[in-house]
């Protein structure tokens, strides 16, 4: 394993391995300090970010589904400015490329973010989540209109260097023509994918098991949907993509960048087994010393098709 | 914070169909207190996905105990478990309740299963302060008295004790402790726990509760399991880190 | 149970109750004859027919995911003329409903296999699928575009009096509009879901597992997804709904009517237990009881909403 | 056909890793047939979903046999189900061995896992016929020869028997059965099924393979096991339902 090369390259953004950690299921890092050494993680993708606090969704936020679970925290997070004081310190700690996700309510709101963040030296990359089903203003209204997440590109490449991530939403008929609009708008990269829209009812209140009425659905059951989608996008549009999506063990990180992935988030998998990431980077190692791989980074868009 | 595999040492079935486990693990025995709690893979497969919350039941040396019935497919699967069996725990988690404080009584108030976290905060306060436990079920089925002392019980069919709630029950019973300094630790469902912040308050007794919230992870990184603060406007609490103990001054509930 | 009243509309449709077996998932209902009573269900809805004889997409065809599985049969189906000689006769032995799902490659096509079906008596409605994503020619395209639904719906709405049921395709970012398209176009109902677009790669050839690359991902794993298309078409649009996707029990069907559905159409489950639809009509009656509900139509869009 | 829950009578563990499973099922016992199907759903959750088809290993009385060994997530979970343990079985499947024809010898050919069905095929042959084993596997590992006779082994390292394949093997033996009128009957890896079918037509031997494929329902109602007819073009032939076994003229393999 030791002369096996797990490092990748997502555009401008070089990683020491292809496992990052999903907006929203990592926190800000803290908690994960306690289960893994993250120095040993390809990245971290903040919660999303928000230029003022958000409180998110009241309770309940979380249901359980088949293989999968539906959230509507609706962003709660703590703002940028003390992500900032509060956040960034900690994780300097830390020798780990730090991505920050930025979601926001209108587009103004997203510059001003991304202006913020940029200044930080210790953010590597930014990711733009145009794609949260579970707030009202801005999400899903933005993630599936096509010219507005191009607009959001623009606007968001305008004022920042750093290596930027459109992250895209899955709800919607051909994924391939975000990822078009978002290069030619000077985005560096698309993560596919956010949940897919979903719903639960309570047969005895009748009432909807998230307050919010829709979560977003994550976890292995999404998995195919999301393989499909980042094939999709590696056919059709020459960007980089970042797998995530129902990712629980090495194999489907495997699965991912065959499929045409340059690197992969985990998401849902954290919550189960904070663990996974380190058990999945050794697993990744396995897997190419097997294979006779000296770079993990020949798998992205492998796929052999007769 | 440990993840461990872990073998059922012993299942144990009361006869109301509560089940109580035996697993090994002095790492996290040796560590956690009362009002805590543990997140447990039932299953190493897809399904259920999620961990399950479990309060600490009971400690003894290395053992751990875990109590709970039937209630849906996690629980349905923990149960058929055999004794030799692998599970997954994950722990200590959240805050668990101050029993070391100035008090002189100890009213434990436990509504169905709220009983669960009991025996071990019976077991710690041990002798060093008086213990009153209040114990409502719907029916005498619903009644779980294992590992508790000094029992008072309520049931509201009248099957078992007094009828009426445990509410009614802690009334009745209010001179037995509010001479003395009492502290209230409670935990069953939330109209309870609503009913007894209530008397809390109203004889301005300290009072905690062990709430409950689904929860995805049980360690403060999913944003889950929000619960509405007293004091705090712009932001919630979280039941795993913040709780799931609170004092009822604190939280919405 | 006994003054329970299972029976439900759907529209001009009339069904003793709301429990229908999907499309692909019971063939031309021989063979679950010899598992239940077909007497009892609420209705069957054939494979998808074709104008010719289909062959279908070569092996491998199916994939487990997740609580789930990808299919991609590619519509293998005997065509008119032989369904009409061989299976309408078989099917005329049972007192059920007979729902014909017709799929075509082109609008002429669907326009003449309903031509044709309509004049069979035994026939009591059509769906038509405009949605498979596992056809080259129609399929996907169609169902994904709002305009082509339109023309399909209208056309077929023409040639035929009998109840006409779009099934409609989940892979769309608003499910609404095409049901409105329905409605304005004189279609009776909707059926939400189809499949939605999945794949899946063999970490080791690096193939994808389904030959035909894509497949439809069905089962538990997509039933919070259409819960919400399901809710969502209730909420906004005037029309019935049939409620498919992930079905496996009774509570699962409770669900499916409270977020708005009509009836609803059992389909992977047929594989695992051919008996499912039985277990499910009887403990529907149980719930009605229990609830003190004379009629479980009732239950259709009864969601509380604080 | 019959949908049935059913206790594991007993569960062998042959020393390389095949598990066989006695399961009383007297209904499905009296009317299996060598080369027929079972499926079997090993878990009572939503995971894995699907059923996963096995092959009648043999019948005795009330009781049937499985035999398998742990090839992915629904084999890992039934191997690891104990005596009194419930799965539920749908069968009988499929069609199976024609082995009353018109034949002497009954050659049996079985690649690895492939010998699941032979104990029974060997069983029901009896003393009518005369039978011939041949048996491959890459290593002598996957040598399998539970409840058959007469048995030749081949392992492709040569670490049991003669070294080469179970066709090599075939070839090698030939005298042993073409003097006699013979009928082949094959199981195993796909790529040993070809090799059958050739060295069957050059030797112009009647010859039934058993074929597999992925399933979802296993009796006839989803379309996803298609098989390509040599004789009709226009439909696919379906392994569950117009196999698994196939006269391998009937079908390209
Ligand atoms: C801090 C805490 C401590 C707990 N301690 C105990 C205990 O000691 N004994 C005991 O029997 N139960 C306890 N519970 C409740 C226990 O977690 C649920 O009964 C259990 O999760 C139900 O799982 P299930 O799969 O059987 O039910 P299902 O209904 O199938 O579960 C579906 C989903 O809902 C969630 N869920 C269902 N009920 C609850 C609930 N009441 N609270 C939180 N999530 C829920 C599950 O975690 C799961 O994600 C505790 C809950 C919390 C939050
Ligand atoms: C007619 C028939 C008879 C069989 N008889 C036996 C037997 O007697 N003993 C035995 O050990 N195996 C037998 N098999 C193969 C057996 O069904 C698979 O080994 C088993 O399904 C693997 O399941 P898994 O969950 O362990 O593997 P996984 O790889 O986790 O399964 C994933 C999916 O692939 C399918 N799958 C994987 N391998 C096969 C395969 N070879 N054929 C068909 N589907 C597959 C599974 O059914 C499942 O849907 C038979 C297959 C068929 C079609
Ligand atoms: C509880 C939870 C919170 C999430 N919060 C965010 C978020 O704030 N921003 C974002 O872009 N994605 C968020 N996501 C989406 C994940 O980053 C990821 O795209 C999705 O969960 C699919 O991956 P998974 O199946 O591995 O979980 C969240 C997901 C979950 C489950
Ligand atoms: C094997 C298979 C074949 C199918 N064939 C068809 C079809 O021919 N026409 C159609 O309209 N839907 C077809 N479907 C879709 C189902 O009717 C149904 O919409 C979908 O499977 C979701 O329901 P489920 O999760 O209950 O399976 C098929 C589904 C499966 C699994
Ligand atoms: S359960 Fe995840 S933050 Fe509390
Ligand atoms: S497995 Fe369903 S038709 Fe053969």
């Amino acid at each position: 394993m030791n002369n096996v090369d797990l490092s990748v390259e997502v555009g401008p953004l070089k990683l020491r391995n292809p496992v990052l950690l999903a907006s929203g299921t990592v926190g800000y890092g803290n908690e994960m300090a306690e289960f893994i050494d993250l120095n040993k993680i390809g990245g971290i993708v903040t919660k999303s970010l928000s230029l003022k606090p958000r409180k998110g969704n009241p309770p309940q936020r979380i249901v359980e589904t088949p293989a999968g679970m539906l959230n509507a925290i609706g962003l709660a997070n703590v703002g940028v400015e003390v992500f900032i004081k509060e956040k960034i310190p900690f994780l300097k700690n830390f020798d780990v490329p730090l991505i920050c996700n930025i979601a926001a309510g209108t587009f103004e709101e997203y510059v001003e973010c991304t202006k913020i963040l940029t200044a930080e030296e210790s953010i590597a990359a930014f990711e733009i989540n145009v794609s949260c089903p579970n707030v009202k203003e801005g999400g899903l209204q933005f993630g599936n209109n096509i010219s507005a997440v191009g607009k959001i590109t623009a606007a968001v490449r305008a004022v920042t260097e750093k290596p930027l991530i459109i992250k895209l939403s899955p709800n919607v008929s051909d994924i391939s023509e975000f990822a078009k609009v978002v290069k030619e708008e000077g985005g560096d990269a698309v993560s596919a994918i956010n949940t897919l829209v979903g719903a639960s009812f309570d047969i005895n209140t009748r009432k909807p098991k998230i307050k919010n009425i829709h979560g977003g659905l994550s976890g292995p059951a999404i998995k195919p949907v999301a393989v499909a989608k980042v094939f999709e996008i590696n056919r059709n549009v020459d960007i980089p993509v970042i797998g995530v999506g129902g990712i629980m063990n090495w194999k489907d990180v495997i699965e991912f960048m065959i499929a045409g992935a340059s690197a992969v988030q985990l998401g849902t998998v954290n919550f189960i087994d904070p663990t996974a990431a380190e058990k999945i980077i050794s697993g990744l190692g396995e897997y190419c010393t097997k294979n006779n791989l000296q770079n993990i980074s020949a798998l992205t868009g492998s796929y052999v098709i007769d | 914070m440990f993840i461990v595999d872990t073998a059922i040492e012993k299942s144990i079935e009361l006869e109301n169909d509560i089940h109580i486990f035996k697993i090994f693990s002095p790492d996290i025995a040796s560590i956690i207190n009362p009002g805590e709690f543990l997140n447990v893979k039932v299953s190493d497969t897809l399904y259920p996905l999620l961990r399950r919350p479990f309060s600490i039941c009971d400690v003894e040396g290395d053992y751990i105990f875990l109590m709970f019935n039937i209630f849906g497919e996690g629980t349905r699967i923990l149960a058929h478990k055999h004794p030799g069996d692998i599970i997954n725990i994950l722990g200590p988690l959240g805050k668990g309740f101050n029993f070391g404080s100035n008090f002189e009584t100890a009213v434990i108030v436990a509504g169905g299963l709220g009983a669960a976290p009991f025996p071990f905060l019976t077991r710690k306060i041990g002798n060093k302060k008086n213990i009153l436990t209040l114990i409502g079920g719907k029916t005498h089925r619903e009644v779980i008295t294992y590992g508790m002392k000094n029992i008072h019980i309520a049931t509201d069919d009248g099957s078992l004790g007094t009828k009426g709630t445990v509410i009614d029950l802690l009334n009745e019973n209010k001179k037995l402790f509010t001479s003395s300094r009492a502290k209230i630790f409670g935990c069953g469902p939330t109209p309870m726990l609503k009913a007894l912040k209530k008397f809390s308050l109203e004889n301005n007794l300290d009072s905690e509760v062990s709430t409950e919230c689904a929860m995805a992870c049980g360690f403060g990184i999913c944003q889950g399991c929000p619960i509405e603060s007293t004091s705090v406007q712009d932001k919630y609490l979280l039941v795993c880190k913040d709780g799931p103990v609170f004092n009822v001054r604190d939280v919405v509930i």
